[in-house]
């Protein structure tokens, strides 16, 4: 977790800091290379941190990673340079002595993506042996990305003493990388960081070997080759495990677009255009829920999608009870009647949030634990993907086990099989339509709080999923949630085996083709209901 | 079944009926154009979406006119009268936008047009303008090759944008290898073209060039994130050309951040994200991607510091960002306003033949000046993405860029200048020294 | 035969209708070039091409009248085969542009020059000719109409799911021609025509012409459409409209008859797009979009499903409500207004303007003697459709 | 090969060792009948006994899983679709009386005359004196003649019923299926049926569903009683009725 890591590295850095303190300073490169931060010229600034770096001052580290952190402060004026620590102190660069505070002028010196590299190489060989081991494994990742002949020593430093399996592998690897670019590195060393890096099996060892270059022994030449086509076979072999679970990514998407209007559409035979805006209004309320916790309670931003979920739950639900006993109530029976009335409202609802928001985007933020990815083998699973896909299964079960298990459910059943007889048994049957109907919104605008999460909170967030969802139901067979959950997961693997071969648009114009194609040779569905009741 | 004679139909054709009918519509017809035009007014039309999928971009612009109008009536406006501003609703359909345009023009009488922002929209009103002959100033990038008598173009031409960036990435970031991912249109496509031409000239090989397109909207970029991450891995360092269009931007950044490609690994360069995009998304994770553009909010120039301030004045609105559009329009704007007061008269050929060599100073502290191709110069700046999501300025051309309308990395275009002061034509060809099509 | 098909066809309303049409198809061109500018009668330019893009709505109103009114077939993607056939007009009038493109390129069009194509595709052969791309603005829509009634209609796809998959049908091919590799300017289209027959598409005479040709498609259309619906094919449209297996059991071949007005509609559509696009000078992919489609159909709800006179009459009044809100002060509003009309009319005016107008008629004659009524209700060849069917 | 020689059987209709199922649910069980030409039969049993799949099996709108359904002998009606079927000869009223409700009587006998019915054929249709000269006599055995311009949803339940039976005369099939002919009807009504099915029967092979057993007495014609897809017992109205088994299905015991 990064915020972890970088109070850990602060710890660190305060305790460098207060060795420092202690050391008298003394004048020379060291202390011109410092200035160099002032001059606001990157190739300046890039020029300071390889000698800052490698002068083996106590004050490299705290330098180098208060400029990474834009805490590295530079006067243009007076050339003085000061690092400002997270306490909110500061010292002068180039003496570690303190300063009562930080001239106005001063701004803090500036990186661009080149000297990002130089910084997180330098920091690199410079927390090998940072007690933390985050900050261990990290630095030794970007020893083996930079792969400086100068990290050699202290590598192999840190190697001798680390403890840690996962750091050691990781050092072992930083060391091959650099062996295998070191020109005067004997031909045994080099075979065996090739095998080290073989090892390694991924895209980036895939890159180092790719980029030894020429000038190499023959024999390294050779087993470099055979290493390349053997990790390349492999990644192969991953491809397609990561093109199952793009689809799988892709379905459980699909699915929670669907799986309201599977409710409303496939339960009820409601066809509700409007079952977008369903979603929108969702993302719409996680954004709102985000708003007021950033402005009130910053400390709960971790739990907003955990607060959104019920709330967009209940307005997304409230909205769609509102419209079942305004509008669609008064046109059952009338399927395409109500396909004309939801979409007019579909378009009011859209502009009526655009009145209300504004037509931008409205920023959503990921919360800690649906950012960033892990590695399973030679893929990438994020975190945000994964959570959908639990996401949407816990919403299918939940849902699943409300249609069977509940009062409500089985009101709702039986008024879907016979509502005369339904009727006559004391259901309600006007409050189990309007119930359903809140029940197929109100998941919909749960979607809208996982979408919210890799999508654009705008007016037309909706209309991007409103055909896709009812392909989905179409495709998986009206009025059966198994069809839903299978036709979305089939139409997403589907989607993403076809991607690579035919192309983004391509593929999803085949996709329609398809679906259409389908359609003819099974009217209804993958899942169809037979017999005489479905007729009628 | 029994069937009623003709004699039958002939009494019940109701013949007065159908003359208060005619009459009624065409009475009606009349009336609507006798819309009458107040004189005491200069009226400036307005062509932006306001509802629609590009209301989103287009609002902000629509806004931007009605500022500066405002700004100039505070002035005294121009030529003693007041501006008045006709604004329509293209409602993001591009016949409607030729619909409206010609409204504007015969109906309300305007002077000038400031609108559109797709380029299909443009092409969709550009034969009203050269039929109804006025002007219409067009402040979005685009692909280039056109130049017509009637548009003036204040974005940015491709070697105004995409052309220097790829220059910076070259040699700032020593890039090797080229993925140019966009959204299928022509704006990208052509682009990509010009790109592709240009980088081939510079040596690169085929193999390190990967081309993607993706449908508008595109919302699962898993795919193509995993597959540039599989390029960048080849060893030579990466970086992506982004021409995605506005809306799939934000999944695409997304993705990008979940999936750890860092832009000091993969760096990727936009030329469609601006502070609007970048509002809808949280941009920690992609400190240090770049865009290209001529104008950045974050560029301390007096008059950009007064314009953000003025204009968050006037929509009341503190937070309100501003774009390379919106300074595009400002230039416009005043480039028409210094035209108009130059011939002292609106007359769509007086002004049209003035503009051309007018300068009006832009807010990053340079001077532009009105082309005889009808672009103008303009400074071109690479800008980082910070986590407050405004850009910091990396690095920008030594002078101001003149635009051309059309690309000299393309087979058709490289012989074409558009030269509307000497030549009097948009597409010249300098081998064969005529005026092509319908330019004559 | 047809001399007793057209009597058989026109009753006061459509007679009324028709005459109107054709007194405007004549008046406005000629007040618009007769006339001085600025007289008070003078019909201007910009209205002529704005009122010469209604008839061609109109046109594509009565077509998905004719499925939908009378047979029951909710084609949600009739937007497609409206923007095939313009694009076979966008076509022709392409290759006529010639060497007056700006790449002075006489045989390739200018998108096609900058994406280096090096040769013309080959689906764009005899598109030079205007009788081949007027032969292919009825064929390519009816083509596709064919082959995908054929299959929709034999598997008995209906209600609902026709609808659907229609929409799917329209929008893959929005995806379609977004593409640029497709070869049909991308997602700029096709614009910036020159000619039509030799005539400048941009002079007024040409613009009166075309209005007026726009008016006599619709007078034909309308023609046919009436022509269909009051034979006795158009009573085996409604009884399958109403009670399709009944029609089925009765042995009649109900996909055969949905398969022919589906495509003939659909050849209408096409007819429309065409007339549009030299009007509105633009053809691109948005007029696939479902959207558009989706909206043409509310034209017809307006105007009163299964009266042609509504459907042509709703078309004209929505679209002149559309121009006349998206300008000025009311334009952010617009949305909220057609939505607002497509909930309205689904619940307070299922028959639509006309439709119940007709049942008002209906009514008050009712107090007349009840002989009357039941011959003028057979002979309107109006019928309501048969709105609340029992549910499920 | 003689023609003569390819009849499997003289029957009308001919069912067979006929099963279907739904989702597991046997809706008709090795179901075996046979209708000779020019008999007028009735067919009774309980709810879900399966008359009406029996008639959707006629008709086409079902496929049975297995077992023959032969018409005149000759024709297997289960590779057949429903209008194929109606095109041979085999007319049908539903259940619920299914009249095309925004047309008038007149045309809905129109519809149902036994003339070309292709899309041409319809489409430059002409009436000839022929074919008004049998809708006014169709008209004329359902006693709507006053009717014949009224919209056929304006009709009472009754006049319905018999509109759809009209429509089956002017259809004039070989065979006539008629689902519950006097479900709500009075019982004049009741009674002027039973006499207009058994004119109809002079000249057509009728198969009568139907609850009411008064009814089907008046008829008097052989009666088959089915339960649970199957043929539990078959013979005159009284030697059914006094049937075991008959009584224990039909009182549940």
């Amino acid at each position: 977790m990064p915020t972890n890591l970088s109070a850990r590295l602060c710890t660190f850095l305060l305790s460098l800091f207060l060795i420092a303190f202690a050391l008298p300073a003394f004048a020379g490169p060291f202390e011109d290379a410092v200035a160099k931060f002032a001059n606001e010229d990157y190739s300046d600034t890039d020029e300071a941190i390889g000698v800052v770096a490698s002068s083996g001052n106590k004050l490299a580290f705290p330098i180098i990673s208060a400029l990474q952190d834009g805490r590295l402060m530079a006067d243009p004026d007076s050339k003085k340079v000061y690092v400002t620590g997270t306490d909110g102190k500061s010292i002068d660069a180039a003496t570690g002595e303190p300063v009562a505070s930080v001239p106005d002028s001063a701004s803090a010196v500036r990186l661009n993506n080149r000297l990002r590299r130089s910084v997180d190489a330098a920091l690199g060989s410079l927390t090998l042996q940072s007690p933390d081991l985050g900050a261990r494994l990290q630095a030794a990742q970007s020893v083996y990305k930079s792969h400086e002949e100068t990290a050699l020593e202290p590598v192999e430093g840190a190697l001798a003493k680390e403890t840690n399996r996962s750091v050691k592998t990781a050092l072992s690897e930083a060391r091959a990388a650099i062996l295998l670019f070191k020109s005067d590195a004997t031909e045994v060393q080099k075979l065996e960081a090739v095998a080290t890096i073989k090892a390694r099996g991924d895209q980036e060892a895939l890159a180092l070997l790719s980029d030894i270059g020429t000038d190499q022994p023959a024999s390294v030449a050779k087993a470099a080759a055979s290493a390349i086509g053997s990790i390349q076979s492999s990644l192969a072999v991953w491809s397609t495990v990561q093109n199952a679970w793009y689809g799988l990514s892709l379905g459980s998407v699909l699915l929670l677009a669907a799986i309201g209007l599977a409710i409303t559409f496939g339960v009820m035979g409601v066809i509700n255009m409007a079952h977008g805006e369903m979603v929108m209004i969702g993302a719409y309320t996680t954004f709102v829920v985000q708003e007021v916790i950033r402005t009130r309670y910053p400390a709960l931003f971790d739990y907003s999608l955990l607060i959104a979920v019920p709330l967009a739950f209940l307005v997304a639900g409230a909205i769609g009870v509102v419209i079942e006993r305004s509008i669609i109530r008064f046109l059952y029976g009338r399927p395409l009647e109500t396909l004309l009335a939801t979409w007019g409202l579909s378009l009011v609802l859209q502009q009526a949030v655009r009145t209300m928001f504004g037509p931008t985007n409205r920023e959503v933020g990921n919360p800690s634990w649906m950012s960033g990815a892990f590695d399973l083998g030679q893929i990438t699973i994020t975190y945000n993907r994964l959570w959908i896909l639990v996401f949407t299964l816990a919403v299918f079960m939940i849902l699943l086990a409300m249609l069977r298990y509940t009062a409500l459910g089985l009101e709702m059943r039986a008024v879907t099989q016979n509502r005369r007889m339904a009727a006559s048994m004391g259901i309600a049957t006007s409050r189990v339509d309007a119930l359903t109907f809140g029940l197929g919104s109100g998941i919909a605008g749960i979607a809208g709080v996982a979408l919210s999460q890799i999508d654009n909170v705008s007016p037309n967030l909706g209309q991007s999923y409103i055909i896709d969802s009812f392909m989905v139901v179409v495709f998986g067979g009206v009025g059966n949630l198994w069809g839903t959950l299978v036709g979305a997961f089939t139409l997403g693997i589907a989607n993403k085996f076809l991607e690579p071969v035919a192309g983004a648009v391509l593929g999803k114009i085949a996709i329609l083709v398809l679906i259409i194609l389908f359609i003819q040779k099974r009217p209804r569905g993958l899942f169809a209901l037979k017999g005489r009741a479905v007729e009628a | 079944m029994p069937t009623k004679p003709i004699h039958d139909i002939a009494a019940s054709f109701s013949r007065r009926g159908v003359l208060a009918a005619t009459a009624g519509l065409m009475l009606g017809l009349a009336s609507i154009s006798g819309a009458k035009a107040a004189d005491d007014t200069i009226k400036v039309g307005v062509l932006h979406s306001l509802s629609g999928t590009m209301a989103i971009s287009e609002t902000t612009l629509k806004d931007t006119i009605l500022f500066l109008i405002d700004e100039q009536n505070k002035k005294g406006g121009v030529l003693g009268k007041k501006l008045e501003a006709v604004v329509v609703d293209p409602a993001s359909n591009w016949p409607l936008f030729a619909e409206k345009a010609r409204e504007l023009i015969t109906k309300d009488k305007v002077s000038v047009v400031f609108g559109c922002w797709t380029s299909v929209s443009r092409k969709s009103v550009l034969p009203v303008f050269k039929e109804l002959n006025n002007i219409l100033f067009y402040p979005v990038q685009y692909e280039g090759e056109e130049s017509e008598r009637n548009v003036f173009y204040t974005g940015a031409a491709p070697n105004q944008q995409a052309i220097p960036a790829v220059d910076y990435l070259m040699k700032d970031e020593k890039v090797k290898r080229w993925v140019l991912a966009g959204t299928d249109y022509v704006y990208p496509r052509t682009t990509n073209k010009i790109l592709e031409a240009y980088l081939k000239s510079k040596g690169v090989a085929q193999e390190d060039i990967m081309i993607n397109y993706t449908p508008f909207g595109h919302s699962d970029w898993q795919t193509i994130v995993a597959d540039i991450k599989k390029f960048g891995s080849a060893g030579k360092k990466t970086a992506v050309v982004s021409t995605i269009n506005g809306d799939a931007n934000v999944p695409f950044y997304k993705e990008l951040g979940n999936q750890g490609v860092k832009a000091k690994d993969i760096p990727v360069v936009a030329f469609s994200v601006g502070e609007e995009e970048l509002a809808g998304i949280d941009t920690k994770p992609l400190v240090g991607h770049l865009a290209a553009w001529n104008y950045f909010e974050s560029i301390k120039t007096p008059a950009n510091e007064k314009f953000i301030k003025d204009w968050q004045a006037y929509t009341k609105n503190p937070k309100r960002t501003t774009n390379d559009p919106m300074e595009a329009h400002v230039i416009g704007f005043n480039m028409w306003i210094k035209a108009v007061e130059k011939v002292k008269s609106t007359d769509p050929d007086k002004v049209i033949d003035a503009l051309p060599g007018i300068e009006a100073a832009n807010l990053t502290g340079g001077t532009s000046k009105m082309l005889p191709n009808h672009h103008i110069t303009k400074p071109v700046f690479i800008g980082e993405i910070k986590g407050n999501g405004q850009f910091d300025v990396v690095w920008k051309t030594p002078g101001l860029v003149a635009g051309d309308a059309w690309s000299k990395e393309l087979d058709g275009s490289k012989d074409l200048i558009g030269d509307w002061v000497g030549k009097k034509c948009g597409n010249f060809n300098t081998k064969t020294n005529k005026c092509l099509g319908s330019g004559s | 035969m047809t001399s007793h098909m057209l009597t058989r066809s026109l009753d006061r309303g459509a007679a009324i209708f028709l005459a109107v049409v054709a007194a405007c198809g004549i008046l406005i061109p000629l007040s618009n070039l007769l006339l001085p500018a600025g007289s008070f009668l003078q019909v201007p330019t910009y209205l002529v091409a704005l009122w010469g893009k209604y008839v061609c709505y109109a046109i594509l109103a009565l077509s998905i009248d004719l499925i939908w009114g009378y047979c029951g077939i909710l084609s949600l993607g009739h937007g497609a085969f409206f923007a095939l056939g313009g694009y076979a007009m966008g076509m022709y009038l392409m290759r006529q542009i010639g060497t007056r493109g700006v790449y002075g390129n006489p045989i390739l069009p200018d998108f096609m020059v900058f994406l280096n194509y090096s040769k013309l595709p080959w689906y764009w052969h005899g598109f030079d000719m205007f009788w081949f791309a007027a032969l292919m603005v009825l064929f390519v829509p009816g083509l596709l109409a064919f082959c995908f009634g054929w299959l929709a209609f034999r598997s008995r796809v209906t209600g609902v799911y026709l609808s659907i998959i229609t929409q799917a049908m329209t929008y893959a091919l929005l995806l379609a021609f977004f593409r640029n590799d497709f070869g049909f300017g991308g997602n700029n289209g096709m614009t910036d025509f020159k000619d039509i027959l030799g005539f400048n598409v941009q002079a007024e005479g040409t613009r009166g012409a075309l209005f007026m040709l726009s008016c006599l498609g619709l007078i034909v259309s309308f023609l046919i459409c009436r022509a269909v619906v009051s034979s006795k094919l158009g009573k085996v449209l409604i009884a399958i409209r109403d009670a399709e297996s009944r029609s089925r059991f009765l042995g009649y071949r109900v996909e055969s008859y949905k398969l022919f007005v589906f495509t003939l509609s659909a050849c209408m559509a096409g007819v429309a797009g065409a007339l549009y696009v030299p009007q509105v000078g633009i053809i691109n992919p948005s007029e696939f979009a479902p959207g558009n489609s989706i909206e043409a159909v509310i034209w017809v709800a307006v105007g009163g499903r299964g009266t042609l006179v509504g459907a042509a009459l709703g078309a004209i009044v929505v679209n002149y409500a559309k121009t006349f809100f998206t300008s000025g002060v009311l334009a952010p509003y617009w949305l909220f207004m057609l939505g607002a009309l497509f909930i309205l009319v689904t619940l307070l005016l299922p028959k639509g303007i006309v439709g119940t107008f007709n049942a008002w008629r209906e009514a008050s004659k009712e107090r007349r003697p009840a002989a009357a009524t039941a011959s003028a209700a057979a002979e309107d060849g109006v019928t309501e459709p048969k709105m609340a069917e029992k549910r499920s | 090969m003689n023609v003569m020689d390819t009849r499997a059987t003289s029957a009308m209709l001919y069912l067979d060792g006929v099963h279907v199922s739904f989702d597991g649910f046997h809706a008709i069980n090795n179901l075996s009948l046979t209708l000779a030409p020019g008999e007028m039969r009735a067919i009774i049993g309980p709810n879900g006994a399966g008359k009406t799949t029996m008639m959707d099996i006629i008709t086409g709108k079902t496929k049975p899983d297995e077992g023959t359904v032969l018409f005149d002998g000759v024709t297997d009606l289960t590779r057949l679709d429903e209008t194929r079927i109606a095109e041979l000869g085999i007319g049908r009223k539903f259940q619920k009386p299914t009249v095309f409700e925004s047309q008038t009587v007149q045309d809905n006998l129109l519809l149902a005359l036994n003339v070309d019915h292709s899309v041409k054929g319809t489409l430059f249709w002409r009436g000839s004196r022929a074919e008004s000269e049998r809708i006014d006599k169709v008209l004329e055995t359902i006693r709507l003649t006053d009717a014949r311009n009224r919209l056929a949803g304006s009709l009472s339940h009754g006049q319905k019923q018999w509109l759809e039976i009209g429509m089956l005369l002017a259809q004039d099939p070989k065979l006539l299926l008629v689902d519950e002919p006097v479900a709500g009807m009075t019982d004049v009504e009741t009674h002027l049926t039973a006499e207009l099915l058994k004119e109809i029967n002079k000249t057509h092979t009728v198969m009568v569903v139907e609850h009411d057993m008064t009814f089907v007495r008046e008829l008097g014609v052989k009666v088959t009683c089915l339960h649970e897809g199957t043929v539990l017992a078959e013979g005159t109205i009284d030697q059914v009725s006094s049937n075991e088994r008959v009584i224990e299905v039909y009182l549940g015991r």
